[in-house]
């Protein structure tokens, strides 16, 4: 935990998040925050057909570490199915980010995207599989 | 003749439970005198001495990574954070929970008046039984008499039998009949009663009432699983069990933890706060306003390592083979009136009694005058001593470093307190 | 020429408020290394590092002492309840209180909590007004707003001027509409603005509104008398004024404090209790249910005795130095932005700031790098956050083992983390 | 505090309390209890014309210091002038129990008669001078 860990990447991302912004058309949003630090997330996500994920966007403020591993995380998981969010794990944000030593601090700073789009994914899942009308 | 008892006794101690002299190197005050005499510290159920492992831990906290948890981002932080979740750890551990099951309290007290706030602010209604029992310490009969004053519930307090066990046919009737509430303690800090917590809390659950298990004087003594005694609710405190002063544990069973509403307000237990209203923390946290005693939690852990290390087991071992000795010398004491149950097997480490008129307090007076610390009052259990139709009793109360020779030192105490005042 | 800035400062530092060495060496911690390098520790305003004295106090205790208080007649228990009770008339004596006045709780969070309680439970009614200010920390915050849905009474706020003081007229407008209480802060977390609490104090009495005096800041800074404050009640912890962890005072008015029912329920806070009810014990006893921190106030005198002997007008002082020496040296740091008061007279040591775009959370990380601990975050004050129009701040503050090259650090930290995020 | 401190004259009037009993007739009354220990003390006073102390006894139960010094306290002030008890101080009760060594905790318990007969006589005294048919 110090100043290698801002590698030009995170701070470019930071700087110039991608899909940052709110979606009108969705079928899918979660939203968390770090309540040790306040970093606040929001996804909202639009299924493509053959349940994949078709249009992503977040918003959200905190630090370099949170908006950049948001970010990072929308634009890995476009076009994947939702059933891969299930296995979407730590190791792989870190992956994105550059496998920077994050202490355990600073970790939930870098995984609180993974666990709204987890949260999102696994609500809009479970709500299909009670939902009658989808007739499985 | 009383040294062959004694150290029939004290072979089976040494060999058998606990390697009492390495044991009682690790607590730094047993090195102290009391005028002029070897410390016989037999005042355990009102606090525990703790040994050089904690004291350790404090100073390490202090000296090496002292900082406010779960607030700063820096080393100093987060190394303080880490420790106190691990604390927090630990004491699951040591009951068997969850960590998220597991509230930083102040000790027993503040554990079960936080239930009375959080829980029974809004769940006690007029006319709701809170069932009690009269052995119960204070801090488990004061927040109740306040909860009902307040909503207009009534308290019923189950009986006793001559040997100071409750009456189970009556608790269970008492069960039948619906209360919202039952309060009970595993052990009585006074007779030394162990209560069947676990078929109480189980009945409790059937007939839908909430369980609260006063575990001061269990958890330090024997082992103890949440998962086996089946209670909403468990309380108990550090500095009886080795640990700090400053520090207790609530344990809460998860679902009920995330209904119920906060307790104290403040940092730490919110997620976000704005002008007109706030979000509550997960829990544990929602329940943990404020800092808490950081140092206190890392000196639980100390404790609770270094019983772990001995094994609960063999404590509750050690404390039956105390007692069975104690009780074994003490009827030999002529005039003194022992209370609690006849059979070591259904005590923990308490033994209480009088000695003829002598009062309590005179009692005290004159075994410290040799060195020998015990308690005399109403052990905060009035309702109790009503019961026993006494003011209050003395009360010797054991725990790891107790040994043989501090019984032998007791007995002739008492038999110097009864020469003092010519008995 | 900023060693010539420096060296200026540090010479007044030197000779006229305190001997800064001998001080640090009191403070086994600053020996410690953070990622290799010196320890800066900035982060006062959390908790604060611990005088040699203080630990000791703690050892000495559970290695000489150790026992519960009020309770035991024996030696150890006797010495124990002294030594508690001293530090209750060293807490009385600090802010100009009589012992009476003081009850020990865990920090200020539950010194507040307790008000809100056995205060507020019975007096805040539909429609009152509960007025606060813009600067409180949520511990000032949060027991008002449950109190306020429990009883239907509302809160109100007070607003800051652009310089982040409180907008005196306003607040005394407010008062002069008879709100049933006033709470508010004697110093900021945020902004270091000291308010002018006697005023407040004095118009509130005038007003028949209650005070609290939120003091978690002010007592570990500045000398604070309870008299000149003028105040009902005044709360602060033992950890951010060199004390242990797990201790803090509420100082409440005598007659008050006499009238005010218990708020929780147990040992030590009863005279008697029967089945059917209990009596409470006198002031301030009423009010400490269950075994008390006693390590903690033990500790905590300590800490009281340490000021004190630098004397409190000198660690003020010193605070004020440090303050302009470190308002000097950020203002130099381009894209740095300065929050609170400009004078700093109306400060006391805490330094909140922005770098540019730089997170707090992200300043904190590459500071702790340098050895450099400040905190970062919301403060436990979201709402004065909101009004400032971020979602945190990075936060130096001080104590009396800060010194000028402690702000060098912080300055060449800063510098760092604007090349790290190319600004 | 240890053994010394349990004179025979202090057992004795544990055992054998002098004025020990309630009157059914008094005109002062007032109790009092030790809240680390419990230790009663009960004192109830007949006044003599002449504002003296008549008749007065005690009830209470706890600890042989307590019990001996207040049950001391009756005799020593039987025939003395109401004012006579403002007075009394704690030096005066150690006096009488044989000036043992107490030591904080169990000074207590002597004190309690004291402070009771104390309260007492105050309280009457008070309420003398607040009843305007007394005349003063
Ligand atoms: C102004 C202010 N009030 C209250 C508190 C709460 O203190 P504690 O966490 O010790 O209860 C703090 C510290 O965090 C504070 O700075
Ligand atoms: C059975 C029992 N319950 C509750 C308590 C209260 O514990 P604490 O004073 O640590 O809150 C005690 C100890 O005094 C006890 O023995």
């Amino acid at each position: 935990m110090s100043a290698e860990i801002y590698k030009e990447i995170i701070l470019d991302y930071y700087r110039h998040p991608r899909n940052y912004g709110k979606l009108e058309n969705y079928d899918i949003s979660a939203r968390d925050s770090n309540p040790l630090c306040g970093d606040e997330i929001e996804m909202r996500i639009k299924v493509s057909d053959g349940g994949k994920i078709g249009e992503i966007k977040f918003q959200g403020k905190g630090c370099a570490i949170s908006q950049a591993s948001a970010s990072m995380l929308t634009e890995f998981a476009k076009e994947k199915p939702l059933d891969w969010v299930k296995d979407l794990s730590k190791e792989d944000v870190l992956k994105l980010l550059g496998n920077p030593d994050l202490g355990p601090a600073r970790i939930k700073c870098a995984l609180l995207g993974l666990k709204v789009i987890k949260t999102g994914v696994y609500q809009y899942l479970g709500a299909k599989l009670e939902d009658p009308s989808a007739g499985e | 003749m009383e040294t062959a008892f004694s150290s029939r006794f004290s072979v089976l101690l040494k060999s058998q439970v606990l390697e009492l002299e390495r044991i009682r190197e690790d607590f730094p005050i047993l090195k102290r005198k009391v005028k002029g005499k070897r410390l016989v510290y037999l005042d355990n159920a009102a606090t525990t001495q703790k040994p050089r492992r904690v004291i350790d831990a404090l100073v390490d906290y202090y000296e090496r990574y002292n900082a406010n948890a779960h607030r700063s981002l820096h080393t100093l932080g987060i190394e303080a954070t880490e420790e106190f979740e691990k604390s927090r750890r630990g004491a699951a551990e040591f009951i068997h929970a969850s960590p998220r099951e597991i509230v930083f309290t102040r000790g027993t007290t503040e554990s079960i008046n936080l239930v009375r706030f959080a829980w029974g602010e809004d769940q006690i209604k007029k006319g709701d039984t809170i069932l009690l029992t009269l052995m119960e310490h204070h801090s488990n009969i004061v927040p109740w008499q306040l909860a009902a004053k307040r909503s207009g519930a009534v308290l019923k307090f189950v009986e006793l039998d001559s040997q100071g066990r409750l009456k189970m046919d009556e608790m269970e009737e008492a069960i039948e009949r619906s209360p919202r509430l039952v309060g009970v303690t595993q052990c009585s800090n006074v007779l030394g009663t162990i209560n069947d917590v676990a078929r109480i809390c189980r009945r409790a659950k059937k007939a839908g009432a909430l369980s609260v298990v006063d575990a001061a004087q269990s958890v330090p003594h024997m082992p103890v699983s949440v998962g086996e005694v089946g209670c909403d609710f468990l309380a108990f405190s550090g500095h009886k069990m080795l640990g700090p002063t400053g520090i207790g544990v609530l344990y809460g069973r998860r679902e009920l933890l995330e209904e119920m509403a906060p307790f104290q307000g403040g940092g730490e237990m919110i997620r976000e706060v704005h002008l007109d209203g706030a979000k509550w923390n997960d829990v544990p946290y929602k329940f943990e306003a404020g800092t808490a005693d950081i140092a206190g939690a890392i000196g639980l852990l100390a404790a609770i390592e270094y019983l772990s290390e001995i094994g609960m087991e063999k404590v509750r071992r050690h404390d039956l083979e105390l007692q069975r000795y104690a009780i074994e010398a003490l009827k030999g004491v002529r005039g003194l009136q022992l209370y609690g149950p006849e059979r070591a097997e259904e005590r923990s480490g308490v033994v209480s009694f009088n000695l003829a008129d002598v009062h309590p307090h005179d009692l005290a007076t004159i075994l410290d005058g040799e060195g020998i610390e015990i308690r005399s009052g109403h052990h905060c259990a009035q309702p109790l001593m009503e019961w026993l139709g006494v003011s209050a009793t003395s009360r010797a109360s054991f725990h790891v470093y107790n040994s043989y020779d501090d019984i032998d030192a007791l007995k002739a105490g008492l038999e110097k307190a009864k020469e003092v005042f010519g008995l």
